[in-house]
């Protein structure tokens, strides 16, 4: 390892810093608060470059914190430092070099494209902006190149409209347009949810080969733990704005310590139907519309809540010494 | 929570106050734009009216008084705000000393009815075309005949009328061409004067009604078109309902909703229609009032009908809006 | 071809292309023809009539138009030289339409167009800014929506002696910019949630780009429909001053015509040419755009067009 | 998870065949698609997004609606083919002998009436509700059913979560106790605990009522907790059909092999198989099986020649010319 390497190694790539989010509550929106994210906390490392998921239901902020390192939300109180440097506080310069390195893939690979372009649009909108190529023949190349590496074919795709494409077309074209600005990190904002199974392990696994070749760094929104627990180095649960769990992918999901993440195993069908859904029920979803403040957001489902969960947020505690960490007053000591 | 919410009436509310407000405020200001200051015209104009009235001194008081025009412009501002407010909307300069008031209290119950009726009659039977029109199991022959009905869309009202007078009133001679009753009536519960009040009433209210309902059916229509994808429309055919049953209580129970709102929006373009309406049946009401004022230059009656009017329109306005969420549950719900 | 929407009850969507047959629609065209004819007939008219003719006492009075008897007795019969009639004024209606139709479609045309701008500015800065921006021209245009402007323009023009075309449509345009807002306004609070436009902020657009280079051609549609619609009110706002004999005395107007039709009894005296004729040609001209309104609104929803008549 | 082999068929459907008419010529999104539900039992209906899947339950109901029409092929459902009925009858015979569990849960429910109401909605629609007071205990009952407490029915669609009003569905499909419900990706909008939640619920609806069920959906994980049996669709056909254990063991379709294979595990990290291709575009299908080219096991005649449902061992049919019989080992 280089000099070099060693100081960017020692500043995380991403680092989130007590983030809260607060929606509604508003004089004129009115209508009851919702606490997207309480006191969130989560670093990147910047080498080697690591997948990390963040993985909740609808409702756990997940998408709220893709927002905010993405600088499309802005949060009530933390910091997102991208490099060091506060998203929220950076010069043009800094901003511009923060647009380049940090890129995302969304949910609906319809969406995305602007209808009433070709899907060069997109490409050029890039090219333009950050001066990727000189002129047009380097333009298209790397265009090209980009979209080889997500295995597809420049003549299928450049030219058309969005709506020509297929699903799996469209989302690899998108992943190909973050590719070609040599991002340092993608947020990856459920990439899979709306596609077929055939081209989820497609897309999975272009984002292995994009974490081990090109050193790309992802945050993986998700509300599916297996595709977390196959793809992921790091994972952290989500539940109603709070981190429930987190640690590296193994630990986490194969030695889950929250009740919350239990649950959520639990409830996963096994394609196997020999192993049974198991016996732990889940408490009723509309036992849920307590908004808990202060303490545990959990409580109301939680088979083994306790006094002290209502009382207030129980900090997050080192189960070990791999980064497993649990927010639950059954690890506090 | 059910019905209307506090929040929700008290939103409505301001919007209410606001909306007079700011036609208020608009009387107050054009006549001060307006170019070789006609306030100053309108008092020597009065003046030389004072010739022939015999309350001259008192009129031009009452004028002044009411304008308060020597004193700064913030004082004749509130108490021009104030009268207003308390409905006093000063003497008509052609008909001295007949108040304003006096002259729109008698022209508004006209107006009023034929509005009303009329725009019931053609929100009514609007939904009802378009909602037959949107509708699939309608059949083809009524599909094909009702669009006929919309013909006069998107033809001003005032003009449908003069054709109407000119088909009715002069060709046939079957319906009277003007006025709100025949002379030979006097204004009493008797089937003579309401016969003559309905005779009357029926052509300018045709003229509304006419032009305005193909607007309904082509909303309610989009509508009815758009709801028989959901879901909810599926699967009451699943159920094996009765088909009236899925037509009311799940299509045009949903497809009436937008067109409620549209309602509110164009309810001061009706009025404003509805003006020249009258005006062209000479039909004795707001209208019509307001003509005259055109006509005599009596700018304290112009101001008044149209203060009157805005009021009136807002005042529509919230009825409707405080109906709506008894239609729409999902309007005032908030959940906590 | 038909085209639907298969995506209710079959898994994938087959690709919608909305631009294929934009110009097939025959409600468009229809509408386009009875406008064009419009237009035709008036810049025809300026190169092969007389139009000095639409002048007072120019011609004979009262005459009916070539091919129908007198209404009644004291009437001339019928001229060849004014093959529309004329009014009781003595002026010619074929000059009258020729120099009225233009002046009502302009005024029509400059107040749409003001309020058109204005309109989708405001609209796109109160659907994209959002909060306290919003709330406030979200209020300021449903308050003066609610307020009957035809009424508060005739205070207007009650107060001012004499109007010029462009100062009418100045006037129209004091109310015609609410109606834009709102549909705007709701549709960029629908687009701005797109991910295209998230995309565009990743790719470094700033706000106004996006507005402009990615919101506004997505827009277009609504843009048009709603001008048609809008030029559409603002003449009928306009005839409707007009024929209470608030618009323009100096220059002729269909609506003007109409006035001094009312006021010289046409309809009793049975001289339905003269108000009969310009009510026509007002009427072709809403009927078009009329058909246009409601092509476009099949274009924006297509679903419309598969629904009800099929 | 039961054999049963005396059972008697609830439904037989068979040879339908669903057009959509949008071109000159029709797209077929069902081919020939013949299965039977036995009484009691869930069969599952799977495949990717454009198989069919639903294409074929909304035919069954007889729901689909234009371009949409079914071209041939008959539905029995208690004896009586529901292609051939009359619109009164067909009214009559819906909800009483086939409900429906909706695919969006989120607008399956009318907006702007209660619970109660839509649930006596489908009640009075075919029977004798005996009075009120009867009508609303049955509407308590139906709510308990699903684990729902009674004063839900004085709410609106609007005041409940996705998985209660995917609920109150269930228990307005069971209303009537029809001997067949389908329920068209009941749970794919939900939440993993949600989706387990009305998961449950419908496997007790399925215990305590004995009602069979055809579950459409795309999660082979689901398919294996809550079914009996599998049909594996692909581009309007189907490619496979077998008891839930067999088919999970010993799938003989390539298709269905890769199907499973690619749903991530949670307990075991195994290499990702990415598969080429993807689903098939029904206006342009290719000659032969539709699923060749994407098959890594493809041969010439796979090219050539369709290959028709064919038994290829106890209860399990297979519509492949090289079955994967060497996995065949039970």
């Amino acid at each position: 390892m280089t000099t070099a390497s060693e100081k960017t190694a020692n500043t995380p790539l991403l680092e989130v810093r007590d983030a809260v989010k607060v929606y509604g509550g508003g004089f004129l929106s009115g209508g009851r608060r919702v606490h997207a994210l309480r006191e969130v906390s989560l670093s990147l490392d910047a080498t080697p470059a690591r997948i990390t998921a963040v993985a909740g239901e609808s409702g756990s902020g997940k998408s709220t914190l893709a927002g905010a390192v993405l600088g499309f939300v802005q949060l009530d109180a933390g910091h997102v430092l991208f490099e060091g440097q506060d998203v929220a506080a950076m010069s043009r310069n800094q901003r511009f070099n923060y647009r380049r390195s940090v890129q995302a893939i969304f949910q609906d690979p319809y969406a995305v494209f602007n209808p009433f372009f070709h899907t060069d649009h997109l490409f050029n909108l890039v090219m333009r902006r950050f001066g990727i190529a000189k002129g047009r023949k380097a333009a298209r190349a790397r265009i090209v190149e980009a979209l080889e590496t997500v295995g597809l074919r420049s003549d299928d795709v450049l030219g058309k409209h969005p709506h020509q494409l297929s699903g799996g077309q469209r989302q690899r074209i998108m992943i190909a347009r973050a590719c070609m600005m040599a991002p340092k990190l993608i947020v990856a904002d459920e990439p899979v949810s709306m596609v077929d199974a055939s081209l989820r392990s497609t897309i999975l696994d272009i984002m292995l080969r994009l974490r081990d070749d090109n050193n790309i760094s992802f945050l993986y929104i998700t509300h599916d733990l297996s595709t977390a627990y196959q793809i992921c180095d790091d994972i952290h649960i989500f539940y109603q704005g709070a981190q429930v769990e987190s640690g590296p992918v193994d630990a986490v999901l194969g030695n889950a310590k929250h009740p919350y993440t239990q649950l959520l195993i639990a409830s996963i069908p096994e394609p196997d139907p020999t192993r049974g859904w198991g016996t732990q029920l889940p408490p009723d979803d509309e036992n849920n519309d307590r908004d808990i403040i202060n303490g545990c957001p959990f409580y109301p489902r939680c088979p083994k809540r306790m006094e002290q969960c209502v009382a207030h947020l129980p900090a997050r505690v080192s189960l070990d010494d791999t980064g497993h960490q649990v927010a639950c007053h059954l690890f506090v000591k | 929570m059910r019905g209307i919410t506090k929040g929700y009436l008290i939103k409505r509310l301001t919007m209410l106050v606001l909306t007079v407000w700011l036609g208020l405020t608009l009387m107050f200001i054009i006549p001060r734009l307006a170019p070789g200051d006609p306030v100053a015209a309108m008092v020597s104009r009065l003046s030389a009216q004072a010739g022939r009235v015999e309350q001259s001194e008192q009129m031009i008081q009452a004028w002044q008084e009411r304008f308060g025009l020597d004193a700064p412009m913030y004082v004749q501002y509130f108490r021009y705000l104030g009268n207003s407010f308390r409905f006093r909307l000063g003497y008509s300069m052609a008909y001295f000393p007949t108040t304003v008031e006096e002259m729109v209290m008698r022209a508004m119950p006209w107006t009023l009815g034929l509005l009303t009726i009329a725009t019931l009659m053609s929100f009514t039977v609007g939904i009802a075309i378009g909602a037959l029109i949107g509708w699939r199991p309608t059949p083809r022959v009524v599909r094909t005949l009702l669009p006929v009905s919309l013909c006069f869309t998107s033809i001003p009202p005032f003009m449908l009328g003069i054709l109407l007078i000119y088909v009715f009133a002069f060709g046939f001679r079957v319906l009277p061409f003007a006025g709100a009753y025949a002379r030979g009536v006097s204004p009493a519960f008797s089937w003579a004067f309401v016969s003559s009040v309905i005779q009357h009433g029926t052509l300018p209210a045709a003229a509304v009604v006419l032009t305005s309902m193909g607007h309904w059916a082509l909303g309610m229509r989009a509508m009815m078109i758009t709801n028989a994808g959901e879901d909810y429309m599926v699967l009451a055919q699943a159920k094996g309902l009765r088909p009236g049953r899925v037509f009311w209580m799940y299509g045009v129970r949903n497809a009436i909703l937008p067109q409620v709102t549209a309602l509110a929006l164009s309810i001061g373009v009706i009025a404003g229609g509805s003006i020249i309406v009258e005006y062209i049946f000479t039909y004795p009401g707001m209208g019509y009032l307001l003509y005259q004022g055109i006509v005599n230059n009596d700018y304290p009656l112009i101001q008044g009908v149209v203060f009157v009017l805005i009021c009136g329109v807002a005042v529509a306005v919230f009825i409707i809006d405080l109906l709506y969420p008894f239609i729409d549950p999902r309007i005032t719900y908030e959940r906590g | 071809m038909k085209e639907v929407d298969l995506s209710i009850h079959q898994d994938t969507p087959p690709p919608r292309r909305p631009r294929d047959y934009a110009w097939l629609n025959g409600k468009l065209i229809a509408g386009a023809a009875l406008l064009l004819a419009v237009l035709l007939f008036v810049l025809l008219g300026r190169l092969f009539w007389d139009v000095t003719l639409a002048r007072v006492a120019s011609c004979p009075l009262n005459l009916p138009p070539v091919g129908f008897d007198a209404p009644g007795p004291g009437f001339e019969p019928s001229q060849s030289a004014h093959p529309l009639g004329t009014e009781s004024s003595g002026r010619d209606m074929l000059a009258l339409l020729i120099t009225g139709t233009p002046n009502s479609l302009l005024i029509g045309i400059i107040a749409a167009a003001i309020g058109i701008v204005v309109g989708t500015m405001l609209g796109m800065t109160a659907g994209f800014l959002g909060g306290w921006v919003d709330a406030v021209i979200r209020i300021c245009s449903d308050a003066v929506i609610t307020i009957p402007s035809l009424a508060v323009l005739i205070v207007i023009s009650s107060y001012v002696s004499e109007i010029d075309i462009k100062s009418m449509g100045l006037l129209l345009a004091l109310f015609a910019w609410p109606g834009a807002t709102r549909v705007i306004r709701a549709q960029v609070l629908s687009l701005r949630e797109r991910g295209y436009v998230q995309m565009a902020r990743l790719s470094g657009a700033s706000t106004p780009e996006i507005l402009i280079c990615e919101l506004l051609p997505n827009l277009l549609p609504f843009l048009a429909a709603t001008f048609t619609a809008s030029v559409s009110g603002n003449i009928l706002a306009a005839t409707g001053l007009e024929a209470l004999g608030l618009g323009p005395s100096r220059v002729p107007t269909l609506g003007m015509t109409i006035f001094y039709a009312i006021r010289g009894a046409a309809i009793l005296r049975g001289m339905w040419w003269w108000w009969g004729l310009p009510i026509l040609m007002l009427m072709i001209i809403f009927i078009g755009l009329f058909l246009i309104a409601i092509g476009l609104d099949e274009l924006v929803n297509p679903r419309l067009r598969s629904g009800g008549d099929a | 998870m039961s054999n049963r082999t005396t059972a008697a068929a609830v439904c037989e459907v068979r040879n339908l065949t669903v057009h959509y008419d949008v071109s000159a010529t029709p797209v077929v999104a069902a081919n020939e698609v013949s299965f039977d539900v036995y009484e009691g039992e869930t069969l599952g209906l799977v495949g990717e997004s454009g198989c069919g899947k639903s294409t074929t339950a909304m035919a069954m109901l007889r729901l689909l609606q234009t371009p949409g029409r079914v071209a041939g092929g008959s539905v029995n459902i208690a004896g009586v083919d529901i292609m051939r009925l009359r619109p009164a009858a067909l009214r009559d015979f819906r909800w009483r002998n086939i409900a429906l569990i909706p695919q969006g849960a989120m607008n399956a429910l009318n907006p702007v009436m209660r619970i109660e109401k839509q649930l006596a909605d489908a009640i009075a629609a075919h029977a004798d509700t005996g009075g009120r007071q009867a009508l609303r205990a049955r509407i308590g009952e139906l709510l308990e059913m699903v684990g729902l407490p009674a004063d839900v029915r004085r709410l609106y669609p609007h005041e409940l979560s996705g998985g209660m009003k995917q609920r109150v569905c269930v228990a307005m499909a069971v209303a009537l106790n029809p001997p067949l419900v389908i329920a068209d990706e009941p749970t794919s909008a939900l939440d993993v605990v949600v989706q387990r939640l009305v998961a449950q619920s419908l496997i007790r609806i399925k215990e305590t009522l004995g009602i069979a069920m055809v579950l459409i959906g795309h999660d082979m994980g689901l398919m294996a907790q809550l079914t009996d049996r599998v049909a594996v669709m692909y581009a309007g056909r189907i490619m496979e059909i077998a008891p839930t254990d067999i088919l999970f063991k010993a799938p003989l379709h390539p298709y269905t092999q890769q199907l499973i294979d690619s749903v991530p595990s949670i307990r075991v990290k195994k290499p990702l198989r990415v598969f080429p291709g993807g689903p098939p575009d029904l206006r342009n299908l290719p000659p032969g099986c539709p699923f060749e080219p994407r098959c890594p096991k493809a041969i010439t005649i796979c090219r050539g020649e369709t290959p028709a449902l064919k038994a290829c061992g106890e209860k399990q049919y297979a519509a492949c010319h090289v079955p994967n019989t060497n996995r065949n080992n039970i």
